[in-house]
């Protein structure tokens, strides 16, 4: 069994306790930023993708490589953005509210 | 540079990247703290990219220039112009590609590891693979339906569900073949295939408005899938990622089906909404006599006069953007005297927080907005209720009728407050085809047009008085 | 650097921020377990004894695993027993409380 | 066994440990769930024990057998015949025992290991042995000052927090040299001793009061050392199980000096509740002549009449025992129609929940028993309030004089009471030294006497009435 592997179900297991708790934290009234949020982090895909764009494993891995990084850009650029986008919006009862 | 100092550099940059994704959706758990923690969330990102680029591995820089640029003009143009009301086609639309970015990393991977390509990396590639075509199509289908590009309503034919099912497990079985023999490319490209036909055909039967559910567990493939990446990569920033995106999709479906009080299997495989199932369903019905319709004057009579008032939102609000124009009225009503509260269903509108985000565009502040435990005891003692395009939500048959479709999903108690005013296009069905007994109730009035145009309306009528 | 460091470092992190979560939900009810708790499974340290106990690296390592044996056992097995008594007297209001 | 299997079967097992230990504690989030998951973890830590058992390192199993069964049978008898009252002493013991064993697992790997010992892993091991003997010291101090064979008042000397202060970064200092060279054995050993030294002189000025704090910070300490190990032996588990003890014990110890609203420092270095601060303190005082001393008739009266009753604990319970009579007496007002609340502040006694485990051990629903935050309103409300051996957390003083050392500690508002009857020994001053204006306010009772005595008293009484 490689090392490689345990290694990464520890961390998996671990992150999947963390993610709950985190998550669970999350009120409903922030539920549409959370979607936006974990898009943006899925985007780290990208750091995979940038080494099949630019390893030098010829040109198919190259053009997949550069078809994946622009997915995912878009990504996690977008997603990042959009989600400041919302949280921007929401704000507390000001006094001069009932103006 | 020197190959000891990049070893260094990337686990440690990826380790730092974990933490500021963790940090960004702790940030998520109050909205005071979200931007810094989304901030936090960006900055990880941009840590883990520049300690990859110093990866000796990588040799060209065009391509990975390129495409950067472009990813960044694309997704930065979406994110900018994109009105708050599309919402939920974003996120779909992201969503596959995210699953396109990793299926393809995935392909890349197996064609340049070749034959000598160990097993259990093997098998990572595999459900990468097999996961993110499946998440592409589906989310495309998702985005196609609630673009309205596809029918919302559900697309059935005969074996629908045991045809997916068996395509779905026969990927599976080929995935264990590939991983026996590596070299079995033929068998790893129809696995691929069968990813993206398993998108489509699982996501036609089901209904429009059950996208969400879709939405969110495709996420959580999704992350499923950038974890195998990790895996396959020996990559722990993709494991980290793709475990906290695939507990969060997943958490999140789990939420909306309690929400509704429906199976997932229900959402998944009921074709939940298809005409077939509820025959009350279809324009008017027979029932279109009973109606209350009233007019703008008689409804504004009603609001004028109302001390205390409960708006209630749902998805008509987002097809008719009418938010602004919601929030202009209650600011006329709250200059009149009226104590005004917003209520919020946790599956109002076409994804979770839907409305919240609508509100907050239109300046609502959001310790207005009430969430159904919080606010269902109230209807009771509350002047008048205006429902904006909000249809299931708010039907007591959830609470009446054993035999209705959606039997048992917690509802607003509309229904008890003195006087409700509903805003929607027509006296059709909402999502779940089938008829709603509020709008035929004696304290109710109809007031049918496009949602926005009427509250106009409601406002010029007040500020006139 | 080396990998089991990085190893370690990553699960250190993922563990310090979900035993944060976890202890937080613990009521101050329950303060008392949750130090014996911990206790018991800080005993864990007993499979690190157990391998300089057996695996044969001389007297002095035998002797000092031994008594690390011990001591390490004694946490574990008596903590986990005394959490049991503890909790086992927590009870909520029974109707026949007022007898 | 052959290496292959065993390789993966470690792990496995260690991974599934951690697993448990989660599930354990993740189980005390609610007294229902609890002891299922206690039970877990146990689960997970033979399963871990079994997996290490099989390693092939392991050639010899007669030592282990012996100390296996050595230990079980002391940890047995251990938690089976101590009292509940003696819970810290027994929390402060197993401390001590969990650092001894983590300094001398980290002795016995640098012996055999030598001098061909990896840099980051002799950091480690270095870490573990100075952090295990400093436990090891301090938990028994600890448990000295508890059990009153080192006497509880802050013992203070010249420069005592600058020379501790020095002590402990000389040992780090240290450390750092034999991490630059290994082969410093001398040094190494002296690091040693220093963190049993640091462990004594660090905890002898603190008030036995706050040995909780203490005691909790050596938990977290602990949790470093098992971490240690683990980065050492390159075991995850222990890794794991470190960081879940030293996020616990750092948590409580916050928590309590929150609850106490003072500082780390002010814990560690204030010799906090020395005579020295508090010159008003001693036997009596010139003010014992407003005390109003009370019969056990007239308390029994003000108790009898009462509808209402809250209940104040505090050490004195613990030091006699009292809680079964606590219960007892509850019990008999309650069926004469009165209605019984306990309060609990999260510091009485001398660990956190040490009121709530005696409680529990009586018997007492703990439905009844309420937190400062949840009853501090009621006890305007409340006819008389019984104070079982409490004395800093129901002092005024806390809420009205500025110069008290416990100022801004929050307090029960126990003085806000109809009537309020205290039973203690005497007219001392509780652990920090300082008068109590409750004890001489005119609608406070002082029944003075040991609390389980008087408390019978009282019992007897009113079960003739
Ligand atoms: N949000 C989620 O996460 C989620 C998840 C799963 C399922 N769902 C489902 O989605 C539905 C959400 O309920 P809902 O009450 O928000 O929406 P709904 O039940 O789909 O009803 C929306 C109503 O808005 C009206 N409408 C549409 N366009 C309008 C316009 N321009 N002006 C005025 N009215 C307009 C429609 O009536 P007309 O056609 O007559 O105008 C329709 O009755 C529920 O069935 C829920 O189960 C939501
Ligand atoms: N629990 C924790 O985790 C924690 C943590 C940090 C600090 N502390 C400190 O510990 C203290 C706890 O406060 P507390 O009110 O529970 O206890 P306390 O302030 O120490 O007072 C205990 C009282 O019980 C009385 N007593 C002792 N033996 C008795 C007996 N046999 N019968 C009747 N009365 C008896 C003593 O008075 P007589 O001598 O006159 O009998 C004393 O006044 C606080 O100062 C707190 O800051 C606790």
């Amino acid at each position: 069994m490689s090392n490689e592997l345990l290694f990464g179900l520890y961390i998996f297991v671990l992150a999947g306790f963390l993610g709950h708790y985190v998550i669970e934290k999350v009120p409903p009234l922030l539920h549409t930023p959370l979607m936006a949020g974990t898009n943006a982090i899925s985007g780290i895909s990208l750091v995979g993708s940038l080494v099949s764009a630019g390893g030098g494993y010829g040109k198919l891995s190259a053009m997949l490589g550069f078809v994946a990084v622009i997915c995912a850009t878009i990504n996690t650029v977008g997603g990042f953005l959009i989600t400041d986008r919302m949280l921007r919006m929401f704000k507390k009862k000001r006094p001069s509210d009932a103006r | 540079m020197n190959p000891i100092l990049s070893q260094a550099i990337i686990p440690v940059s990826y380790l730092i990247a974990s933490v500021c994704f963790i940090i960004a959706l702790q940030g998520l758990s109050s909205p005071k703290h979200a931007r810094m923690g989304n901030l936090i969330g960006a900055v990880g990102m941009l840590v883990a990219v520049v300690g990859t680029l110093l990866h000796e591995e990588i040799l060209t820089f065009q391509w990975i220039g390129i495409g950067l640029i472009l990813g960044s003009l694309i997704g930065g143009a979406m994110s900018i112009w994109i009105p708050m009301t599309k919402m939920p086609e974003r996120i779909a639309l992201s969503h596959a590609f995210g699953g396109l970015a990793a299926a393809l990393v995935g392909v890349s991977e197996y064609h340049h590891l070749g034959a000598q390509i160990p097993r259990f990396i093997m098998g990572a590639l595999g459900l990468e693979v097999f996961l993110g075509f499946l998440t592409f199509t589906g989310s495309l289908m998702a985005f196609g339906k609630l673009q309205g590009v596809i029918t919302g309503a559900p697309v059935t034919w005969k074996f629908q569900n045991a045809s997916n099912i068996t395509m779905f497990f026969t990927a599976l079985v080929i995935l264990v073949l590939v991983v026996m023999d590596p070299t079995r490319i033929a068998l790893f490209y129809t696995m691929g295939v069968l990813g993206l036909v398993v998108g489509v055909l699982a996501v036609l039967p089901i209904g429009g408005a059950d996208m969400p559910v879709v939405i969110s567990l495709l996420n959580s493939y999704a992350g499923l899938a950038a974890a195998s990446t990790g895996f396959a990569l020996n990559n722990y920033v993709l494991i980290i990622a793709g475990a906290l995106d695939g507990t969060s999709g997943l958490l999140l479906s789990l939420k909306m089906s309690q929400a509704m009080n429906r199976s997932f299997a229900n959402v998944l495989f009921g074709a939940f909404g298809s005409t077939g199932e509820a025959p009350a369903a279809g324009p008017g019905g027979a029932a279109g006599a009973h109606y209350n319709l009233a007019s703008v004057e008689d409804a504004v009579g009603v609001l004028g006069a109302a001390q205390s008032l409960i708006v209630v939102l749902g998805y008509g609000m987002a097809v008719s953007q009418a938010q602004h124009a919601v929030r202009e009225l209650t600011q006329a009503l709250e200059a009149k005297g009226a104590q005004v509260k917003y209520a919020v269903h946790p599956v109002a509108g076409r994804m979770p927080g839907h409305m919240n985000v609508l509100l907050a565009e239109a300046d609502v502040p959001y310790d207005q907005i009430f969430d159904i435990e919080e606010i269902n005891d109230e209807f009771a003692r509350t002047d008048a209720v205006l429902v904006v395009g909000a249809n299931d939500v708010v039907n007591p048959a959830a609470k009446t009728s054993p035999g209705s479709p959606i039997y048992g999903m917690p509802v607003f108690n509309v229904d008890e407050a003195k006087a409700v005013i509903v805003l929607k296009r027509s006296v059709n069905t909402g999502f779940a085809g089938i008829e709603n007994d509020l709008f035929i109730r004696p304290n109710t009035m109809m007031v049918l047009g496009d949602a926005k145009k009427t509250l106009r309306e409601f406002i010029t009528q007040i500020k006139e008085e």
